[in-house]
């Protein structure tokens, strides 16, 4: 197990340079003039040429990227272009609230989802399964924008229950804040309740060809006892996989999400630093998304290790 | 059973049809590939069928809601909603499907050479990928577009650097899968050229998986296309790209509901008859 | 006079929206002078903070709370006091006299004295600082402090709009001697910083020190930043914001059936124009840009994009609210497609010209952009449209360099202002390069002479030559929207959105 | 014990079971009627489409949901099978029927500890059920029950997973056990040791069983009664010695025929094989289902035949029935083609000569193996093999699964990398990778793979699969190639309408017939066969045995004949090899081979294999514990961890010698010749040469 995860840290740490190359390579690649970007239109070069000096925009790329990589790595994230601010409190901020949202996500769809899965998979074929296929299906590919916006309609301007709008104030507690999460919560897990009900669903109806589930059947077991502790057991481990790496790609992946509601998180403020330019805050962003990303994978590798025996103890 | 039907069918029209047949079995399919087959029509014949030009104003007619005159309304300036949802579904379809397309090219090249070959090019090529994988699509498309700038060629290139990886994952693994079957050590042992046995004996079997893969690119291509011109960095206006229209019209949604709901729904319509038919494919391809 | 009146952001559209809902302090036993409750406005994400570099509305109407003016414009563009509470011009007209009000203090509790506003004005003279309206003090010799209420600005020649100049955007006082003024919000406004989260909001409260008594009635004033307008409109219907100043006409549209809100709209002298640029091909053939002005339907426009808010166009920056300047006696000539077309074909395009319209994304330009798409197309004009972000655009100074495209540029006191950076030759801002020495001469006369009917004269003439053959085509002068809950009073939209003054807004008791 | 005289155990009567696809029903059980006593064990044997699987499952009612049972009742111990509520099965199931399925590894939970997997059936105490864990898992001779119990299922081997399913089905003392091909996953020294267990508890406790199986020699030794399915009707079903010594139904003569006796081989007769194919299952027929292939079939097989009843409790499905019991007419097929092969056996030269062949696989690298602080660990494959083949000789390579076998085939076609070793073939000297090899080498060397399914590209049809090699390797233009794939069509006796057939149209045999058209397309030299015909039915095997052997007559083709079934093997080949672990253990003339001295492998191998000629009870070597793993290193004799004749330390320390004995056989072993002869319990050659007269 031990060389297992190390095993994995490894790849982790391999996946977080080479995706580090990329943001930087990209970045970097982005039009515009960075330091006319800072001071403005109005300033004059001598100004400019001073503080691409002074940020270093004149060293060559390889020594950009190591003293860049360096600071990361220290927490030094630099000062935001456009804000003026320290980029680490500042993401730290939206983190709190990405984290927040993701973490109602989660609440919302994941029980709701397995049971679905659970049902339609036990009764395969059937009535109850296709209805939840087809819906499923229907929903998992619909853009946000497009549900967010009915869902405001109906909950927000029809119904009045919940603000339209979720521009939470900074730093607000989780109760003040969660009227406005549920509408982008429920936008996302529309998405996140059918891909997982489709996977377990798979998942289930996997299992249940397997031969092992025939043995614990003859062997007299009661069905529930057969469906929760062999089949369930088994058919979720991809499902639990799933949600961690979802936990770490809802961190910043709620950009759509985010923008239609207006939601201060780090997938609005990835929306910003682009229209911004603002390469330090851009590249902030990414790297916290892929570091959160990296981590939800190994933590899925780990989860997967832990429930795989075969994995585990090999 | 298709899978024995298929067998059956000497000829690759006869297994088309098999397969189409199959689509048309299930209910959920059928209206899947209708829909599909609807909005390609529109998206070849849209511009002989649209009322009125895609940016054609009718200052006397803004706002209007839906009527005989406009089908879907007109929008803020006096433009047909039904003509630009027509329209749009070429500007959509054609995009998200010639960036699946290249996905899909460039994708299953990839995959069959890196799995084929393995070895210190595979783990290259594979941790770049895992690597461009470790960032959301959707960032990844910011980036990107960020970098290309908000253009249609712009959008080609982030489908394509988006979904290839993927594709090429895919692929790669069918011919994991299939190299080491004893027909590919057949063909070596006849002296089969390099580009014989990846074209000729490995290449068909990734086909069922790759027309699967490439549906369900093709569904999110669409999402992404739409998500971007919503965010208001894809396609430009006054295209009548369907995100646009709805990021366009939102403001209006009290006033003039049709205008963003008729695109919007033209979306979901697609992304789901999209998803509807790959599902029915998948199941027609893989299993049963 | 220069200064900055494009906002980086969008320029004038203004908005004024309101909701009730407001955090209200704490209320029992109050007097009824006690500030009270918050006003949540809706503004774009704020990038400048330090009050030398502001420019965007966000960034202004922040400022104008935090700092004082030391003399303001009313919405009517009267000159009226602020923190000087008299002045003095000298007959030569090179001598203007401040007195300033007494018993201010900056927020950190130091008293104000002359000594500040000549610093300030100082430092937005130094070269060091660069400050992007140094020119407009170029004229000034010097600024002195007699005393501790007086300070005197002595010029070095005449400038009919000196006090406009004073009240520019960026003329805050700072206490002398700030380090930074971007962070150290130290100054002498009716709101102090309590909380400034950029891209998320900044939180102001009520200065109970504020010079001027019964000022604020407010408690507090939250900036919360929305990146599109869309958004803030609807969270101003849905009642979590009270006031959006930021909106196209056709989303104040939108807000005229809500019960709560009162929505306000004022005319300005903003506008969006288009301009070739007329130093390379296609646009150093004047042929061009009159074949583009005769494929122009300004009166379609108007009615498309404005929605029929503020006035139609006429090509010249000049509006009608510049009563006295303003001449419609010169005719703009009609619409005529087969007219333009003719004229591009004389200029060697008989099958029509293709060409890239740049546009910011913010406000109706797009709208803007897609209506010309399709008027123009009639004349063989075919475009396409690139849509950027304004922040974006305007950062790095493609508006200056690209073809053709779109600029917003913000309502501003007095006409002079556009001539001077936007249209005389070689001028900061002069994107069209456009180069004319009967112009020039036209808009020295109007800038320099204290002879009023000269002006009149000058503005007429270069009203008629722009119509003739300016390098820009101006279809409407926008009106300022806003939207604002109905529970609030004394709101007063102002032309230049940033600089509505809150001091005197306040809410009714439930 | 209350009698029951006249209520067996189990009654089936008319059972038809369907299967429900895509609205259309399929009847895949037709009007089966069958009895289980108490305490006697049922064989039911058919291959593949016959419906055997599916009677077990029926008569656990455990078939799959499209299946159904549409006619006939079960009877068990008065419960009525066919119309219990399925709720009430559980209460049957384990305690009542237990079952033990055919492959242990997916039938165990991967996810729970085995102890527990046992454990729930019971409802004790954790403690109790713990103790009387152990106490079953000593009772299956699992070794260290204690550490079994803790293990989850992927730790244990195949036989202690089957052992750990049997320990299970024994758990709750059920009346009956249904075993579903419990062997056959298994290698054939385990599967001798499994077998002999299932047998002694299932008689210790006095237990009725249904054992299934496509295997006729394991039936012979298990079974009281034999049942033949064939298309989903029962064929023919009696006592086992009067049906193996008497079959009725020409059928199961065909079967019994069909399988190559140990010791037998090609140069004394041919196999007498069953031509055409199996009936699809649920194919509706008319008339005898097996009048298509039956060399007695008269004008009366068009019809339905009954099931007659024999004298001596015997059934047959077979309208001749009388004519055949009376001794009228022989259903066995006629007697020319047991005429034996002649072989003239003169000194040839060798074609093909291997000296020292290693073959090893990486395993993933650690991180010190990465960045070279350690040697990249390797598991070999195959460890210094030697052997030459002579022209038109048949070399035999016989061992269990991992022994190698696979890889060194591999290495002589040039598909797998050595890590030392040379090769020579045909006088010059053999380059080990494919790109090396002139395409002339290539022409003269092909091979026939083991699994039919994956042995033709599914996309192509019969013509291209044939007609590549003749365009590849002979140069032939497609006009000439394409006429030339109807010869071969012909060659392997496939009609020339077979061409335009996709593989998946073909059954298991024609797809091993169009393999074998392949390989000899080019007419190869030296043809390498990896088991062709492990994966094909028994009565399927024989025909492409024949006709392996007819290719290779008629083209004067050697062969290297890999298979782990020494009767197989033995039928075919001229020589034997036999691999264990990577490393020959014996190498002797096929027929030298079956004659003592025996090396102590081959002797368990040859003692594991159950004989079809007569009952014999169980293996009379039983080896210890199971084959090594490949990453576990062993010094001295591979063999020594379950040698029976181990001598002592010099056989784990020291490589043992190659000794050659004067009637040309070569043996790797510490033990001498003499101590060989002493040793060997049976002469295995002595029972086939007594059959024989």
């Amino acid at each position: 197990m031990l060389r297992y995860v190390l095993r994995r840290l490894g790849f982790l740490v391999l996946t977080l340079i080479l995706t580090s190359m990329i943001i930087f390579a990209m970045t970097q690649l982005l039009p515009g003039d960075t330091a006319r970007v800072i001071l403005g239109r109005e300033a004059g070069e001598g100004a400019l040429e001073a503080l691409r000096e002074e940020l270093g925009l004149n060293d060559p790329l390889p020594l950009q990227y190591g003293n860049w990589l360096i600071h990361f790595f220290t927490g030094d994230w630099g000062v935001s272009f456009s804000t003026r601010s320290a980029i680490l409190p500042l993401l730290m901020g939206r983190l709190r609230n990405s984290l927040m949202l993701t973490v109602v996500i989660l609440f919302m769809s994941i029980p709701f989802a397995i049971l679905l899965g659970l049902s339609a998979g036990l009764r395969e074929g059937k009535l109850l399964d296709n209805l939840i296929s087809v819906g499923s299906l229907s929903v998992v590919g619909l853009p946000e924008f497009v549900s967010g916006l009915v869902l405001i309609q109906i909950f927000a301007f029809g119904l009045g229950w919940f603000p339209a709008n979720s521009s939470i104030r900074i730093g607000s507690s989780f109760l003040e804040a969660l009227p406005m999460l549920i509408l982008p919560a429920l936008t996302a897990t529309l998405v996140l309740l059918a891909y997982v009900a489709r996977l377990t669903r798979a998942g289930v109806i996997e299992e249940l060809k397997q031969p092992y589930v025939r043995t614990a059947d003859l062997k007299g077991l009661p069905r529930r006892t057969v469906i929760l502790k062999h089949v369930l057991r088994n058919a979720l481990t991809p499902t639990i996989t799933v949600i961690a790496i979802s936990f770490g790609w809802m961190i910043s992946g709620l950009i759509v999400v985010e923008n239609v509601f207006n939601y201060p998180g780090l997938g609005r403020m990835l929306l910003f630093a682009i229209e911004r330019r603002d390469l330090p805050l851009l590249q902030g962003v990414t790297m916290l998304t892929v570091v959160g990303f990296a981590l939800a994978n190994l933590a899925a590798d780990l989860i997967y290790a832990t429930l795989t025996p075969r994995i585990r103890l090999s | 059973m298709i899978r024995v039907a298929l067998g059956a069918a000497s000829t690759s029209t006869r297994r088309l049809k098999i397969i189409i047949a199959a689509l048309f079995q299930r209910p959920s399919s059928s209206v899947g590939v209708i829909i599909v087959i609807l909005f390609a029509f529109l998206s070849i014949f849209g511009p002989a069928l649209a009322p009125y030009g895609p940016n054609e104003q009718i200052a006397a007619d803004a706002r209007q809601s839906p009527s005989i005159k406009h089908w879907f309304g007109t929008d803020q300036l006096g433009r047909d909603v039904f003509s630009r949802v027509i329209l749009g579904a070429r500007e959509v379809l054609s995009l998200a499907g010639l960036g699946t397309l290249v996905a899909v090219f460039f994708g299953s090249f990839i995959g069959m050479l890196s799995g084929y070959f393995g070895g210190f090019l595979d783990e290259v090529i594979m941790r770049l990928f895992d690597s461009l994988l470790a960032l959301p699509a959707m960032l990844l498309a910011l980036l990107l577009l960020g970098t290309l700038g908000p253009s249609p060629g712009g959008l080609l290139i982030v489908i394509s650097v988006v979904y290839t990886p993927i594709v090429a994952r895919v692929v790669r693994s069918v011919v994991l899968r299939t190299k080491t079957k004893a027909f590919v050590d057949a063909a070596r042992l006849q002296g089969e050229s390099l580009g014989n046995i990846l074209f000729r004996e490995i290449f068909p079997s990734t086909l069922p998986v790759l027309a699967v893969e490439a549906s369900l690119r093709f569904s999110y291509a669409i999402f992404l296309v739409s998500s971007l011109g919503f965010l208001g960095v894809g396609v430009q206006p006054p295209s009548p790209d369907w995100g646009l229209m709805v990021k366009e019209s939102r403001a209006f949604v009290t006033q003039m509901p049709w205008a963003m709901y008729f695109p919007a729904g033209a979306i979901a319509v697609v992304v789901i008859g999209v998803n509807l038919a790959a599902d029915g494919l998948r199941k027609a391809l893989q299993d049963d | 006079m220069r200064d900055r009146l494009i906002s980086r952001s969008t320029l004038t559209l203004g908005v004024f929206l309101i909701t009730g809902s407001l955090l209200v302090g704490a209320c029992a036993t109050d007097s009824q002078e006690a500030p009270q409750g918050v006003l949540r406005v809706a503004m774009q994400p704020m990038v400048q903070t330090d009050p030398a570099f502001i420019s965007s509305d966000s960034e202004i109407l922040f400022a104008n709370h935090v700092y004082d003016y030391l003399v303001d414009v009313d919405p009517k563009n009267n000159i009226v006091p602020r923190l000087a509470t008299a002045w003095e011009i000298s007959e030569d007209g090179l001598t203007y006299t401040f007195t300033l009000a007494e018993g201010v203090a900056f927020h950190d509790g130091t008293p104000f004295t002359a000594a500040d506003v000549a610093w300030t004005f100082n430092r937005l003279r130094d070269d060091a600082i660069d400050a992007p309206t140094a020119d407009l003090y170029d004229n000034i010799l010097a600024v002195e402090a007699e005393g501790d209420l007086e300070v005197v600005f002595t010029l070095s020649a005449l400038n009919p709009f000196f006090l406009f100049d004073l009240s520019d955007n960026h003329a805050l006082i700072l206490k002398a001697g700030t380090e930074d003024a971007a962070t150290n919000f130290n100054g002498t406004g009716p709101f102090k910083v309590v909380n400034y989260s950029p891209e998320d909001r900044v939180e102001l409260m009520a200065n109970e020190d504020y010079f001027i008594a019964g000022q604020p009635k407010l408690s507090g004033v939250e900036i919360i930043f929305f990146n599109d307008d869309e958004a803030s409109v609807d969270a101003l219907r849905s009642g979590q914001i009270d006031l959006v100043m930021r909106m196209s006409a056709s989303l104040f549209i939108s807000l005229q059936d809500e019960s709560d809100i009162v929505s306000i709209d004022i005319p300005t002298n903003g506008f969006d124009l288009i301009r070739l640029r007329s130093d390379r091909p296609p646009g150093d053939d004047p042929r061009i840009i009159q074949a583009m002005k005769l494929a122009t339907d300004r009166q379609e426009i108007f009615e498309l994009v404005q929605q029929g808010y503020g006035a139609e166009g006429r090509d010249s920056p000049i509006g009608p609210l510049y009563d006295e300047y303003y001449n419609e006696e010169y005719q703009i000539p009609e619409r005529d497609v087969n007219a333009a077309r003719a004229l591009l074909a004389d200029a060697g395009y008989p099958d029509g010209i293709e060409l890239e319209l740049h546009t910011p994304d913010t406000g109706g330009r797009p709208d803007l952009a897609a209506v010309l798409k399709d008027q123009w197309a009639e004349a063989g004009i075919s475009i396409e449209i690139f849509v950027e972000p304004e922040s974006i655009y305007y950062g790095e100074n493609g508006w200056l360099e690209v073809n053709l495209g779109i600029t917003g540029w913000g309502s501003r006191p007095v006409p002079q202002f556009y001539l001077d950076v936007m249209l005389e030759c070689g001028a900061k801002w002069n994107e069209s390069h456009f180069c004319d020495d009967e112009f020039d001469e036209l808009s020295r006369i109007a800038g320099s002479t204290l002879n009023e009917s000269d002006r009149i004269q000058a503005y007429k003439a270069i009203q008629e030559l722009l119509i003739q053959r300016g390098p820009v085509i101006i279809p409407y002068y926008f009106a300022q929207f806003a939207g604002i809950h109905e529970q609030f009073q004394g709101f007063e939209l102002k032309a230049f959105a940033g600089r509505t003054d809150f001091r005197n807004v306040s809410i009714s008791s439930p | 014990m209350t009698e029951r005289n006249h209520h067996p155990l189990l009654e089936i009567k008319d059972l038809d079971v369907a299967y429900r696809i895509r609205g259309s029903v399929r009847r895949v059980l037709r009007g089966v009627s069958l009895r289980v006593e108490s305490g006697s064990i049922l064989g039911v044997v058919g291959e593949s489409g016959s419906g055997k699987t599916t009677l077990a499952l029926a008569i656990l009612r455990y078939l799959p949901k499209e299946g159904f049972i549409q006619a006939g009742e079960i009877w068990f111990d008065e419960h009525p099978i066919h119309a219990l509520p399925l709720e009430q099965m559980r209460t049957i199931w384990g305690k009542e029927i237990a079952f033990v399925p055919q492959d242990p590894s997916s039938s165990l939970n991967p996810s729970i500890k085995i102890g527990e997997q046992v454990a729930e059936m019971l409802h004790l105490h954790p403690d109790d059920a713990r103790a009387r864990v152990i106490q079953l898992f000593k009772t299956v001779q699992l070794a260290d029950p204690e550490h079994v119990a803790n293990s989850y299922p992927h730790q244990l081997s195949g036989g202690m997973q089957q052992r750990v399913l049997i320990a299970m089905a024994l758990n709750l003392k059920p009346k009956l056990l249904v075993l579903d091909e419990p062997t056959s996953n298994l290698d054939t020294t385990t599967q001798a040791a499994v077998l002999k267990l299932i047998c002694d508890l299932i008689r210790d406790r006095g237990m009725a069983a249904i054992y299934v199986t496509h295997n006729l020699r394991l039936v012979r030794q298990v079974c009281d009664r034999v049942a033949i399915l064939y298309a989903g009707e029962l064929l023919e079903e009696g006592p086992t010695q009067q049906i193996f010594d008497q079959p009725n139904h020409p059928y199961t003569r065909g079967l019994l025929d069909s399988i190559p006796r140990l010791g037998e081989n090609k140069s004394h007769m041919r196999l007498r094989s069953l031509e055409g194919r199996i009936p699809l299952s649920g194919e509706p027929t008319l008339g005898c289902n097996y009048r298509s292939r039956c060399h007695l079939s008269i004008e009366i097989c068009e019809q339905h035949p009954a099931l007659f009843e024999l004298s001596g409790s015997r059934v047959s499905r077979c309208h001749r029935w009388d004519e055949i019991d009376r001794g009228e007419i022989d259903n066995r097929k006629s007697s020319a083609e047991s005429i034996p092969i002649l072989r003239t056996s003169k000194k040839r030269l060798p074609i093909l000569g291997i000296e020292d062949i290693r073959v090893d696989f990486p395993l993933q690298r650690t991180f010190e193996e990465f960045i070279g602080r350690k040697q990249p660990r390797k598991v070999q494959a195959v460890g210094g093999v030697k052997f030459e083949i002579l022209k038109g000789q048949t070399l035999g390579l016989v061992g269990e699964s991992g022994s190698g076998k696979t890889t060194l085939a591999r290495v002589i076609v040039g598909l797998q990398d050595t890590a030392g070793g040379t090769m020579r073939f045909l006088s010059s000297a053999l380059p080990s990778r494919l790109n090396g090899r002139s395409m002339e080498t290539l022409r003269q060397l092909q091979m026939v793979f083991q699994n039919t399914d994956e042995a033709l590209n599914p996309y192509q049809t019969v013509e291209e699969i044939l007609r590549r090699p003749l365009q590849r390797m002979l140069g032939k233009n497609r006009t000439a190639a394409k006429r030339d794939v109807l010869f071969l069509l012909d060659s392997v006796q496939l009609s020339a309408e077979y061409a335009k057939r996709l593989p998946s149209q073909l059954s298991g045999g024609e797809r091993q017939r169009v393999a074998i058209a392949r390989a000899f397309a080019s007419h190869p030299t030296l043809l390498i066969a990896d088991e062709p015909v492990s994966s094909l039915d028994a009565s399927v095997q024989a025909a492409v045995l024949n006709l392996l052997n007819d290719m290779q007559e008629k083209d004067g083709t050697a062969a290297l004949f890999i298979s782990h079934d020494l009767a197989v093997v033995g039928y075919l080949a001229d020589v034997i090899a036999v691999i264990y672990r990577g490393q020959l253990m014996e190498v002797a003339e096929a027929h030298e081979l079956f004659k003592p001295p025996y090396h102590p492998y081959t002797e368990a191998l040859l003692s594991a294999i159950p004989k079809i000629e007569y009952k014999n009870g169980h293996a009379k070597i039983q080896l210890k514990g199971e084959i090594p793993s490949p990453l576990e290193k062993l010094e001295g004799c591979p063999f020594h961890t379950r040698c029976p004749h181990r001598l002592g330390e010099i056989c784990d320390q020291e490589q043992p010698p190659w000794r050659t004995l004067a009637s040309g056989k070569r043996y790797f072993c510490h033990i001498d010749e003499d101590g060989l002869q002493k040793l060997s319990q049976d002469n295995y050659f002595r029972d086939y040469a007594e059959l024989k007269e």
